[in-house]
């Protein structure tokens, strides 16, 4: 006997890399306010970015990982969520946290090695940024069970790199996500790098989308680069979790236009010819080329905002600049509700009251 | 009030939690219509349903990462690792996040899970089934680390686990699950999660141990008792903290220490009871401290393994040692 | 732009559950030596698993899983590979091991609780028996890398469960042998229970065999209560890897018709209904009523068979039963080539001369 | 014959046993073209080809079970992980294979591999970039513990390490990888896995340490000789097996001991130094035995980090009172 099981995976895009619509545009395309938030979004990252970087150089932060050419999928995905979803965010998605709440400062704080980064108090349920690579996949499925116990209409996305999809964790986690019908939507933020490691070095597959099959979930393919292409499907993955049908993969194409990290040297195993062929896909420009010529965006507009975002920016800094440091013992202070006797001990020997 | 085993004990403790906290749920693999392996689950899903009674895919990894997501956004999850020697993918998520969540943020999330094991050997069990690794655990911050040794500690340090609002490894000495039975009440009432049991007082040596292997080290107290040598037992009870105070003072009066466990000997927790003795009560030493204890090999597979475990001789050889120690 | 890739995983089946053949069968259906030698096994297999289940009940034994109803899978695989091919077994395939030159004495001393068991010198490179679910997987894949870095023309099979499919172990594992082609065949043992868990709680996916999708290899599905099927694409597969065309990941449906392990009662997760209606896929008697009604098989051969095969077994529990018991201080004894000196002086405490 | 960086030393190691083994095979991630985030393995893809230098994908779990049935099967690999706060996927196969599959077949297959991994704080580093948890591996079985502290230890350390027929895990402070530069020749010269190195000759109080923390120790000893105070310092090197003849026969001459470590103190390899002096050394104490170590807190983002590393002034503090003691 021979029977066969078939599967598929669709790559979706709206934008072509010029700007142009490449055939049916969703309603979002019409939403000018939609728009204009998920251009300010990818400018302001971008800024961010790059004063985060130059201020790395400099000794004001530490290690520092950029999401230059990337913007689109942090604003799609911050975008397309609802305040009281959950997101659980790899290191690398700073647009999307600009979206949740989190304010430079606070970013700036975490790279700048300070705890208090990602303890804003105004951010509500958000997970912290997550270093270890897709150990936050199984907080997502935690969590997206936890809000579909309480029967909460709330959605949790994650979010991690191609890289990301080479550990058991991230497998681990769809599948529990889709035995258990949870409301979980993970995006795939594929840079083709994962530092020095090629995504074709990563895995044999021809897409990472393909991966859902593992799992028995949806998973889709889709420009990253295109803000509108994220918004929408980031979006009806979401509001499909919401209603019950459980989660989605969505991985969206994108490229490193950065180095990996402030750490990192891309020239040792990235050659040029590659770099500068991506640029032409660029979100930033892609996304201003639409709205240009739809008459909703001008260059005073974007004059002026660049002017606005750099100011908010340049605030922010200073906030952050001038942050006292926490007192030494602090560490001592978030690791219990209650501290237990013996480090009190310790807590009093690192004060020198021994 | 009726007499019931320490694994009678886990599961009525988690029957009485459930009953209280909605926010309480129970995951792990085949706890569900099984009701564990060991049956330390029985009944819940019939009385709660399959909605806080989770069967897991078989993935520990999983089972743990899926508790601190719950933990962090508001759930009480008490997860079941099936035995010890299957917890290690799960210690990423445990020294990664469990022990982070609330001091990375500040305080703004927390993860009051509890990560259930059943540990140790003597019950004849196949490879990897017998491992008692609790330094691992004792050794990453943030997290607190619980060992029962008799039905009533089981039932009040479970509760105490479970309502803690920080992770909780909570390792059960499976050779005891079925060996006494105990008047429980089912009161409600938590232990203290800092605090030793002085299972036995006096004065003549103290012997600190945990678990199963309080059964052996009470044994060879009583053999000593017959010969007129009182011995102070102490139940270590929470690995981590570790109460100090209580075997300080113990040993502040005994002069004399020998401490008990089933696991490896380099960097465990008798180590660290060791150490904090030679820092802060050295001069109340009469004789050296010494460790009877698992050896530093793999434990053997069954056929052998009450030759790995510390039996009564070797506990009574150390302390008759320490005794004459001049 | 709108682009959809596809996948498929295929069923097969020469074997129907009444022993009749569906379909054209392989030339591995008139050889009749090979025919005997699958029956042979997995008679003997479940000649073995019974007088381990007793031995344990008498106490002379520790827990023991029986593969019981699952022999076809154990016995196709052990056939199919060459001699100088690697075996990664799970805990569950005797049969398989049997073929590879276990002794029954060999697996009884393993879970008689006895390290002499996986010790067997004459057994060459095969993997010992491995408990922790799936950890086995990356050895497979370790193992299999060395011997294409010698260029050496052997392969090596990985044996695990449905339950080992959701651990990211095996994920990580096949998604290596993918991406470096490595000659690594990974047989699922789906007996459609992992303890109490079923299948159907394990994983939303219809198949197994589809999660090869998500390494980009070959995944496929077949009868694994037919031995002839288990027989010819294991060995097709293997061959496949041998030839330097990579890894195929093979999910054999089966059922298990035993308690999980002795320690286990399977009465309390499972109906005697589902049990009943799958003892009509035994693959014990498929097998005989094929050779039966193709002549090549007599009860009078079936009473011998059965007779030698007792006898044997006899014989090899015997010698079981009257294996000393390894001297205490063999604990040390291959723990490391050479003994730390530290450990040398724990040995002595152990032999009583501290 | 150069003056060469710790990382350098690392490097050169491994070009040389490349060359004389080829058996020998490297894996990780980022080790190919990228020549590893800290350089450590420059030039090996260049030289011996993407057989034998193999860039893995992103699984520290799988990088270990591949070493392990690598290793089983004849080769000897040499894996990297990127950082110690990511090996906790990897410590699974450590524990439950690497440091058994000798025991587990009685010397039919074994595992002849290195685990190695940058490790400690000190360089601001990202969170989780600056662990100290070798006390988690110090407990396994069946596994050797090596910590280099120079560029010639390091290179004599990893020839041994990666020659030694059993599972190594070796550890390489990172903070020390471009501290200080020393002549290293490329002889192919081995250390012992087993021994101590005495780095100073001293009588009046023996300092123990590993890896980064002998710098600060180090300093403490050049200040208290300023002062006429005699330190030992002793570069403990392998953390498994620990070599304590030496480190009794130290304290023996100086009766006083203080122990240095980065790592958080429950549960370490610090404690179990202070155990075994307490066991066998007791007699010839003339003071507690003092730990300066981190605290039993996570490892603070680097803000703090300084606070959180024992500073020479912490030692100094530690030592003036164990020579106080009367
Ligand atoms: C478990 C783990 N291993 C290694 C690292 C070190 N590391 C940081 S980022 C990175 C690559 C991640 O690649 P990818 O998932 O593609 O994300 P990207 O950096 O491209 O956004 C690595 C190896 C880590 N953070 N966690
Ligand atoms: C990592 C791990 N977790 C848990 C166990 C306990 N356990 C032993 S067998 C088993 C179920 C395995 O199911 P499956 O993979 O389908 O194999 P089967 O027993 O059906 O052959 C479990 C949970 C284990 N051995 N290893
Ligand atoms: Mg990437
Ligand atoms: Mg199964």
């Amino acid at each position: 006997m021979n029977k066969t099981t078939s599967f598929k995976v669709e790559y979706h895009q709206f934008l072509l890399p010029n700007g142009e619509p490449d055939g049916e545009l969703p309603p979002l395309a019409d939403d000018t306010n939609a728009l204009h938030a998920l251009y300010r979004n990818m400018i302001f990252t971008r800024l961010y970015d790059e004063r985060a970087v130059n201020m790395q150089r400099t000794g004001q932060l530490g290690t520092f990982a950029s999401s230059l050419g990337q913007e689109a999928i942090g604003a799609g995905v911050g975008h397309a969520m609802q305040p009281n979803d959950i997101i659980t965010p790899s290191f690398r998605e700073s647009g999307a946290l600009f979206f949740r709440g989190f304010r430079v400062r606070d970013l700036l704080l975490y790279w700048g090695g300070d705890e208090r980064g990602m303890g804003n108090p105004d951010v509500g349920d958000d997970f912290p940024i997550c270093v270890p690579i897709s150990t936050h996949a199984t907080h997502a499925a935690g969590a997206a069970f936890a809000v579909k116990y309480r029967n909460e209409p709330r959605v949790v996305v994650c979010l991690l790199g191609d890289g990301g999809t080479s550990k058991g964790d991230f497998y681990e986690a769809i599948n529990l996500a889709g035995i258990w019908n949870l409301p979980l939507v993970v995006v795939i933020n594929n840079n083709q790098w994962a530092i020095s490691v090629p995504r074709t070095m990563q895995t044999k597959t021809e897409t990472l989308a393909q991966k859902a099959i593992a799992a028995g979930i949806p998973g889709i393919q889709i420009d990253g680069n295109d803000p509108i292409t994220v918004r929408h499907y980031v979006a009806e993955a979401i509001e499909n979790a919401r209603s019950g049908n459980g989660p989605t993969l969505i991985e969206a194409i994108s490229y490193r236009l950065s180095h990996h990290t402030t750490a990192d040297d891309a020239t040792r195993y990235r050659s040029d010819k590659e770099l500068e062929e991506h640029r032409q896909f660029d979100p930033v420009p892609r996304l201003k080329r639409f709205m240009t010529q739809r008459d909703i965006w001008s260059d005073e507009q974007d004059e002026q905002m660049l002017t606005e975002c750099k100011a908010e920016i340049e605030q922010e800094v200073k906030q952050y600049l001038e942050s006292e440091p926490q007192a030494p013992e602090s560490m001592f202070d978030s690791l219990y509700a209650e501290l237990p006797g013996e480090l009190a001990r310790q807590r009093q020997s690192l004060l020198g009251k021994e | 009030m009726s007499e019931i085993t320490m694994i009678e004990a886990v599961n009525l403790a988690m029957h009485h939690e459930m009953e209280q906290d909605p926010a309480m749920v129970v995951l792990g693999e085949d706890i569900g219509l099984n009701g564990g392996v060991f049956r330390a689950t029985v009944g819940l899903l019939e009385k709660f349903g399959d909605q806080r009674v989770l069967d897991t895919p078989l993935a520990e990894n999983m089972i743990a990462g899926v508790a601190v997501g719950m933990a962090a956004q508001g759930l009480h999850p008490v997860a079941e690792i099936q035995f010890m020697g299957f917890i290690y993918p799960a210690l990423d998520q445990m020294v990664s996040h469990a022990g982070r969540m609330r001091n990375r943020t500040r305080g703004r999330l927390s993860c009051p899970m509890v990560l259930r094991a059943p540990y140790g050997g003597g019950i004849h069990a196949p490879e990897h089934h017998s491992e008692s690794t609790e330094a691992m655990f004792a050794h990453i911050p943030g997290l607190r680390v619980v060992i029962p040794s008799s039905p009533t500690r089981a039932y009040g340090l479970l509760l105490a686990a479970i309502r803690d609002p920080d992770p909780v490894v909570f390792l059960e000495p499976k050779r005891v699950y079925r060996l006494a039975k105990q008047a429980v009440k089912d009161n409600g009432e938590a232990l203290p999660l800092d605090t030793c049991f002085v299972l036995r007082p006096g004065s003549d040596i103290t012997l600190v141990s945990w678990g199963a292997m309080l059964h052996e080290t009470q044994l060879a107290a009583e053999q000593l008792a017959t010969e007129g040598i009182e011995a102070e037992v102490i139940d270590l009870a929470t690995i981590k903290p570790i109460d100090m105070e209580t075997i300080l003072e113990s040993v502040g009066r005994t002069g004399r220490c020998v401490i008990i466990q089933e696991a490896a000997r380099s960097c465990s927790v008798g180590s660290e009871i060791a150490a904090r003795l030679a820092e802060d009560g050295l001069m109340s030493l009469f004789a050296p401290i010494r460790r009877v204890s698992g050896f530093d090999t793999v434990m053997p597979m069954f056929r052998l393994e009450k030759h790995y475990m510390p039996s009564t001789e070797r506990i009574l050889q150390a302390v008759r040692e320490t005794l004459e120690y001049a």
